[in-house]
């Protein structure tokens, strides 16, 4: 654990802050309709970090997007010739403001994923390539529970730089990895006080605040435990009586990962898209055959919980849900993982 | 607006003759003040139904054959739900012996700043159409009038108006919760989903996303009712209104003044015609 | 993996002078899926199609695409092509360079040439998700319905019920005879038109393949070709003809007198009549607009002396149903009224009369027993002007065509004038003459010389009065002059015009019309008898004026077309329809709504496979569906395909330039 | 909003965006649907007579003007044409009897709905041609072809990055 800490206050942050976006691609929550996404800015103005959880769309879309080209084919008489697209070349260091520690740990989780048996090697340039500045939140939104899980979010280093709003109205700028300490000490110019052991336990107190302002708590390890032997459980069925199967939840999560493949061409050239897919999706599991072996929604939302909460935990050892809460908080029907998961292990 | 104790007493009155097999509802949030709609099969839950301003969500989309298995079903629906049952009674998705429809009365509902929704403010029909047991006072149907939103985006430049929706789609997600929080959206299989449509328009980009919203948006010209489910079910928050909102205005005002669902046996607009029907548009 | 060949035609020069074939040809090669692309001089013509067979065997090709001229005109000829070769002839697409191309971009060449090969792009790309179709048989009802009964009708009626197949013949009025009934004589002949069509009315009314439907009308046709069913509503005549002998005591007795239609209202008829003396069937009816005992209930005096008690006056319109397999419309025509010529003072000066009021006068069995009178003064005339394209190639009052028959029922007229009152002079002021016909010329000149008829090319300005004469002011163009010629009588050649029933008629049987009312054919050239509509076809006037012998002649062409489609029990259909598949099929019904045909229905289908429970679906009927596509477009699940236009055809078309 | 297009060091720039520029040789694609029993006759007809029109129309058959979905017009946009002519028989004239009017209606929703949300107004257009009116579908075609010239090339939602 790093303890490379630089103290300064709002003014001090918000000229880190545009230096950085002067310097670097950056990239930082920007609301639009009410809603904020991590966009590309060029000036400060234009976003804002400290965006509430509530409102703020995950991170993966940076890394993982909603749409990639994934190549370029061209066919005519001798045959089909396959290119690289123009896309993203990847190359140049991104820097991200504002992310939520959820978020940071939902891409530390995808990482598994993807390093697993085949490597995607452009989810891994723009990882290496990335540098992510947290803020820490200052309380839980109505739908957290990332402290209920399986990972330290206090001394989470999902991230490379951990912005704390200290209770005594400093503000710390905390490097986690080498990367990030390297970055602060670069492009902090400004000459702040490093921080010392009071600083850390600023750090500490912040986050004893945070913790304590959780509505849901949940026992991690009893509920992975019970849902191990729940696949035939009929309360999901109850639980997911109310679920419209919109594919929401699916789309926001910082981990949901699944993905369609498809073409378009005009004239000769076609491109191939791989766009986001869900498997809350009545059709996401129909084979060639015609079989589905998920028709139902009940069958589609054990699968989901059960995913999160207990397969990938057994193969790659990491819950896949990191309890941002996104998804309750977009389903129009308001359903929480959180609760469906209590409720099926009976908690 | 707060008809709680009406629909607790229908409700067990519908379970206890053995009228229907579940009922549908809303049900209070514990951490705010919204509601979320509740199925329930066992009478002992009915206490917990409740009825008020924020009862928001379109309960008819609880009538698409993935949710119903053909059950016979108690439901509340406001003055626009109603209409959205019109219409799919209309179209033969619904049987009408299979429902029991309360039909409310609608004060109109909040949105999420606690203000009146701008659908309620701009209303056509608060009561209901088409029910079986009434609550409330009928107010009867109001004037129409074109969306400020709409009005106000016509006045605009074309030039701006296009940025303004590119930047629209370009937030979509296409993660199609819009088409499944529709009552309407019942298709067996979307045309979006199938083989030919996918193939050209599968791709996450904002091109797809402008193709998917405009056809769905075209299949629901003269149909959509104005609930507003699509817009509360979008994570974007994207307006999906306006596209709504600008084909009922055309309609509206092309179409001999059709308004969707309103009438028992109207199908919409497109499943019509009229000798007189506007023709200048065409060389 | 799709292997298609590409055939570019030159259509002698008509593509290749203007679209560079060649270049077009390398450009087609370039496509990944084309396997061989050829050019040839007339790919249509027997040694271009056996290339296209041979090319077919040799590359093993899964479509092909022909390059050439519109698919309206040789898409069947190339459909035969694949068939010969043993493929599918649906597998066809063509690439209309020529209409679309080469002829209306002749002078940019460059343009012309890639407009070609996106156009060849496009079918290539179609014709990739081309299916294979197979023909659909249809039973066939083996009965026809004529529609009127004048000389086409009765014509057309006479010889299908020759060829014993059953004919439903329906007209509007009480008599069958139409407009060649109140002809006295026939040009170029000058047969009497009494004498040679009476006996084919008697005919008609004899013949025991004829169900003869007088006084009724047509009032709605459901179905398709070989299948029709026809509502007919017989209008009540008040008379029973089953009772009614024919004697004519209810007419001759009849207090009320009305102008008679049938002689263009210069005599008067009774309440109770039969249009004229030869009527087949020769029974009288009432006229309910004119009867005092219908209008007031009183009277009552036919009945009275009716000795068969055949008058009911409690008689009902009557709807009678037929089953039928064809349609030949025969309506006929109407003829303009010349009012719009007021400089002429019609409507003002009663001796200016119209052709056919000419023609009933001069008529043995006519209002003035073959004389031709004044209606002013009811004097012989003397000096009769005749005027000629009264309506006819009149842009600015009239209607643009010519009425074909007119310059012959003129020079007709000049000679009946000659025959009836010797001393009399015609003069005949014309356009142009228009005599192409066999013997027509020459029964012009004898107009001309015979009867020394006065030819004067040019329009009449002006028509005042001067005493009890009628001054005609007119142009010699000949001479370079004005002329003005003194007459006792003045005849105008009024254009032949649409019945104004016909746009009402067509939109009732589904078949199309042009902007003067005219049914329109299937093909001006090669299809002048058939509408678009399969198993309709157009007999006379109807289509288009005519003189009696084209009338006859088309009469008989829809005869054979209707017994060709006769011929076998089953008929043959285009595959090109709807089908729905019903596991997208989430059963709106609203299809059903937008359908014109009533080719969708519902069925029930289990939820689910084994399913005990059912839902419903829409289904189409192939025998009735004619592949419009409506269903197609409105199909919110994309549910309906429509064979030989997918979606996925249309789309790639669009995306394959 | 401005029409004209402009022409700079010979390029043609877009009246709808002055960032996207074209050669200025650039030529507009025109999709042309066109129903088989008029329009389509109609335009076999302007080949007949030889009455000569702008080349930038490509021709797609359908059997009806009511086969044409909302999204080939869309699809079209998006992809090939700059802009699209979609032709019919006159109301009355349908050879389906009535698919003329129920396309009517679909079209003018489509028409207003692409213009809302940002296609120029003539970039959709419709006629109606009769298999008698070769001069007239040469005169629309003409008329369509100068008005998308005016309006540049389509720059929105084009997947012309390929």
């Amino acid at each position: 654990m790093n303890v490379f800490i630089v103290e300064t206050d709002k003014t001090g942050l918000q000229k880190f802050y545009k230096e950085i976006i002067g310097k670097f691609e950056t990239y930082a929550p920007v609301e639009k309709f009410g809603k904020y996404d991590y966009k590309k800015v060029s000036k400060l103005d234009e976003c804002d970090p400290d965006s509430p959880i509530e409102m703020t769309m995950s991170v993966k879309p940076l890394f993982f997007p909603k749409t990639a080209k994934v190549m370029k084919f061209r066919e005519d008489n001798t045959g089909t010739t396959v290119s690289e697209t123009d896309e993203d070349p990847l190359t140049g260091q991104r820097v991200i403001l504002g992310v939520k520690h959820c978020d940071a740990r939902g891409l530390q989780v995808l990482d598994q994923v993807y390093k697993w048996d085949y490597i995607d090697t452009d989810y891994q340039k723009r990882r290496e390539n990335t540098l992510i500045i947290s803020t820490r939140c200052d309380k839980a939104g109505t739908q957290c529970f990332c402290t209920s899980l399986d990972y330290d979010v206090e001394n989470s280093d999902a991230h490379d730089i951990r912005i704390v709003n200290g209770l005594d109205g400093k503000i710390y700028i905390q490097a986690v990895t080498q990367k990030g300490e390297g970055f602060v000490k670069e492009n902090l110019s400004q000459q702040s006080a490093v921080g010392s052991q009071q600083s850390l336990e600023e750090i500490k107190k912040h986050y004893q605040l945070f913790e304590a302002s959780f509505r849901l708590k949940m026992n991690y390890s009893e509920v992975n435990a019970k849902l191990q032997k729940l696949f035939d459980s009929l309360e999901f069925e109850t639980v997911s009586s109310n679920c419209i199967s919109c594919n929401t939840c699916a789309f926001i999560c910082p981990t949901c990962h699944c993905f369609k493949i498809t073409d378009e061409k005009i004239k000769d050239t076609g491109v191939r898209y791989k766009s986001y897919d869900s498997c809350n999706n009545g059709y996401f599991t129909l084979m060639a055959g015609g079989h589905n072996p998920r028709p139902v929604k009940y069958r589609r939302w054990r699968q989901r919980a059960l995913h999160k909460f207990v397969y990938y935990k057994e193969r790659f050892g990491m819950n896949l849900c990191v309890g941002c809460g996104h998804c309750a908080i977009s389903c129009p029907v308001n359903i929480s993982i959180f609760d469906v998961v209590n409720q099926v292990a009976k908690i | 607006m707060d008809y709680s104790k009406q629909i607790q007493e229908i409700a067990s009155k519908l379970f206890a003759e053995n009228k229907i097999d579940y009922f549908v509802g809303y049900k209070q949030n514990s951490f705010d003040d919204s509601q979320v709609p509740f199925l329930i099969t066992d009478p002992a839950e009915i206490p917990k139904l409740v009825f008020t301003d924020r009862s928001v969500f379109n309960l008819a989309n609880y009538l698409k054959p993935d949710h119903t298995k053909r059950k016979r079903v108690g439901l509340v629906v406001k003055g626009c739900d109603s209409r959205a049952l019109n219409l799919m009674l209309t179209e033969s998705q619904v049987k009408r012996e299979n429902v029991y429809i309360i039909g409310i009365c609608c004060e109109g509902v909040l949105n999420e700043k606690g203000e009146k929704a701008q659908n309620c403010v701009e209303c056509v029909m608060p009561d209901p159409v088409v029910y079986d047991e009434m609550i409330g006072t009928p107010t009867g149907k109001r004037e129409y009038k074109v969306n400020v939103d709409i009005r106000e985006l016509a006045t605009k430049a074309l030039e701006e108006r296009a940025d303004y929706f590119e930047s629209i789609f370009e937030n979509c997600i296409r993660c199609n919760a819009c088409r499944h929080s529709c009552p309407l959206c019942y298709c067996a299989k979307c045309c979006l989903d199938q083989e030919t449509s996918t193939l050209y328009h599968g791709a996450n980009t904002s091109s797809g996303a402008m193709h998917a919203l405009m056809t769905w948006s075209l299949h629901l010209a003269g149909r959509c009712v104005d609930c507003r489910n699509c817009e509360k079910a979008c994570p974007s928050h994207l307006p999906l209104h306006l596209l709504h909102k600008q084909n009922e205005s055309v309609i509206y005002e092309n179409f001999q003044q059709h308004l969707a669902g309103m009438e028992k046996d109207d199908r919409g607009a497109f499943y019509k015609y009229s000798l007189s029907d506007p023709d200048d548009f065409i060389l | 993996m799709a292997r298609v060949g590409v055939f570019v035609c030159f259509c002698g020069a008509n593509i290749a002078g203007v679209v560079d074939v060649p270049a077009v040809v390398q450009e087609a090669k370039k496509i990944k899926e084309v396997k061989i692309a050829i050019e040839y001089k007339y790919v249509c013509s027997d040694p271009g199609q056996q290339m296209i067979r041979d090319a077919i065997v040799q590359n093993r090709l899964t479509s092909v695409v022909v390059a050439a001229c519109s698919p309206r005109m040789h898409e069947k000829t190339f459909r035969k092509a694949l068939s010969d070769a043993g493929m599918n002839p649906y597998l066809l697409e063509i690439a209309n360079i020529r209409e679309h191309s080469s002829w209306v971009h002749q002078k940019d060449k460059k343009a012309a040439t890639e407009k070609a090969s996106d156009l060849i792009r496009m079918a290539v790309a179609k014709s990739i998700a081309n299916e294979q179709l197979h023909e659909i048989s249809v039973p066939v009802t083996k009965r026809a319905l004529v529609i009127g009964g004048g000389i086409a009708g009765i014509q057309a009626a006479l010889d299908i019920a020759d060829a014993r197949i059953p004919v439903t013949l329906v007209e509007k009025s009480p008599s069958i005879g139409g407009r060649m009934a109140q002809l006295d004589e026939t040009f170029p002949t000058l047969d009497c038109s009494q004498c040679i069509l009476t006996p084919k009315m008697v005919d008609v009314a004899s013949h025991p393949y004829i169900e003869l439907i007088p006084y009724s009308e047509v009032i709605e046709l459901q179905g398709y070709v070989g299948n029709y069913k026809v509502k007919i509503k017989k209008k009540a005549s008040y008379v029973d003809f089953s009772t009614c002998t024919g004697c004519g005591t209810c007419t001759q007795k009849c207090p009320v007198k009305v102008p008679n239609e049938f002689n263009m209202n210069i005599d008067k008829r009774k309440a109770i009549y039969t249009p004229f003396p030869q009527a087949v069937p020769n029974k009288p009816v009432i006229d309910a607009e004119h009867c005092t005992m219908l209008l007031k209930g009183k009277c009552g005096i036919c009945a009275k002396f009716c000795e068969k008690g055949s008058i009911n006056f409690k008689m009902v319109d009557e709807v009678i149903e037929r089953e039928i397999g064809a349609v030949v419309i025969a309506t006929g025509y109407d003829l303009w009224d010349p009012k719009p010529y007021e400089e002429y003072g019609v409507g003002r000066y009663k001796d200016i009369i119209t052709s056919l009021e000419f023609e009933r006068m001069v008529s043995a069995s006519g209002p003035t027993n073959g004389v031709p009178v004044r209606p002013s003064d009811g004097k012989v005339p003397k000096n009769v002007v005749f005027i000629k394209c009264i309506g006819s190639r009149d842009e600015a009052k009239g209607i643009e065509y010519c009425s074909k028959i007119c310059c012959m029922y003129t020079a007709k007229h000049a000679i009946l004038l000659h025959h009836k009152v010797p001393d009399s002079h015609a003069y005949i002021f014309y356009m142009d003459i228009r005599a192409a016909g066999k013997g027509y010329e020459e029964f012009v000149k004898r107009a001309q010389v015979e009867t020394a008829a006065t030819y004067l090319r040019g329009r009449v300005s002006k028509i005042y009065k001067k005493g009890d004469k009628l001054m005609v002011r007119g142009e010699d163009a000949q001479i370079g002059q004005v002329v003005e010629v003194e007459a006792d009588l003045v005849v105008l050649a009024t254009a032949v015009i649409a019945p104004k029933d016909n746009p009402a008629l067509a939109r009732l049987l589904g078949v199309s019309y042009d902007k003067y009312g005219y049914m329109s054919e299937a093909h001006p050239k090669l299809r002048p008898v058939e509408t678009a509509k399969a198993g309709i076809f157009l007999a006379g006037c109807t289509q288009a004026p005519k003189d009696i012998p084209d009338t006859v002649a088309q009469a008989s062409a829809c005869a054979a077309k209707v017994c060709g489609l006769f011929a076998g029990d089953t008929m043959k259909k285009d595959p090109m329809i709807s089908t729905i598949n019903n596991e997208f099929c989430s059963g709106c019904q609203n299809c059903i709504t937008v359908c014109p045909y009533q080719a969708i229905v519902t069925e029930e289908i289990p939820l689910g496979y084994g399913s005990k429970e059912m839902r419903t679906v829409a289904k189409i009927n192939e025998g009735v569906c004619q592949g419009c596509g409506s269903c197609v477009a409105i199909c919110r699940s994309m549910a309906i395909t429509l064979a030989g236009f997918t979606d996925t055809q249309i789309i790639n078309e669009i995306v394959a330039i | 909003m401005e029409t004209e297009v402009k022409e700079a060091q010979g390029k043609i720039i877009s009246a709808e965006n002055p960032d996207i520029t074209a050669p200025a040789d650039w030529q507009p694609v025109i999709m042309g649907i066109l129903c088989n029993w008029c329009s389509y006759a109609g335009s076999d007809l302007t080949g007949t007579s030889r009455i000569q029109y702008p080349p930038n129309i490509r021709i797609i058959r359908v059997p009806c003007s009511s086969r044409v979905d909302p999204w080939f017009i869309i699809k079209s946009l998006q992809t090939t044409a700059d802009g699209v002519l979609i032709s019919g028989c006159h109301p009355g004239d349908c050879h389906y009897i009535s698919g003329n009017y129920y396309a009517r209606r679909r079209f003018l929703v489509t028409k207003k709905l692409l213009n809302f949300v940002g296609y120029h107004e003539n970039r959709i257009q419709f006629s109606w041609v009769s298999a008698a009116e070769g001069p007239k579908f040469a005169k629309v075609v003409a008329k369509v072809t100068e008005d998308i010239k005016k309006l540049g090339p389509l720059h929105r939602y084009k997947k012309e990055n390929f």
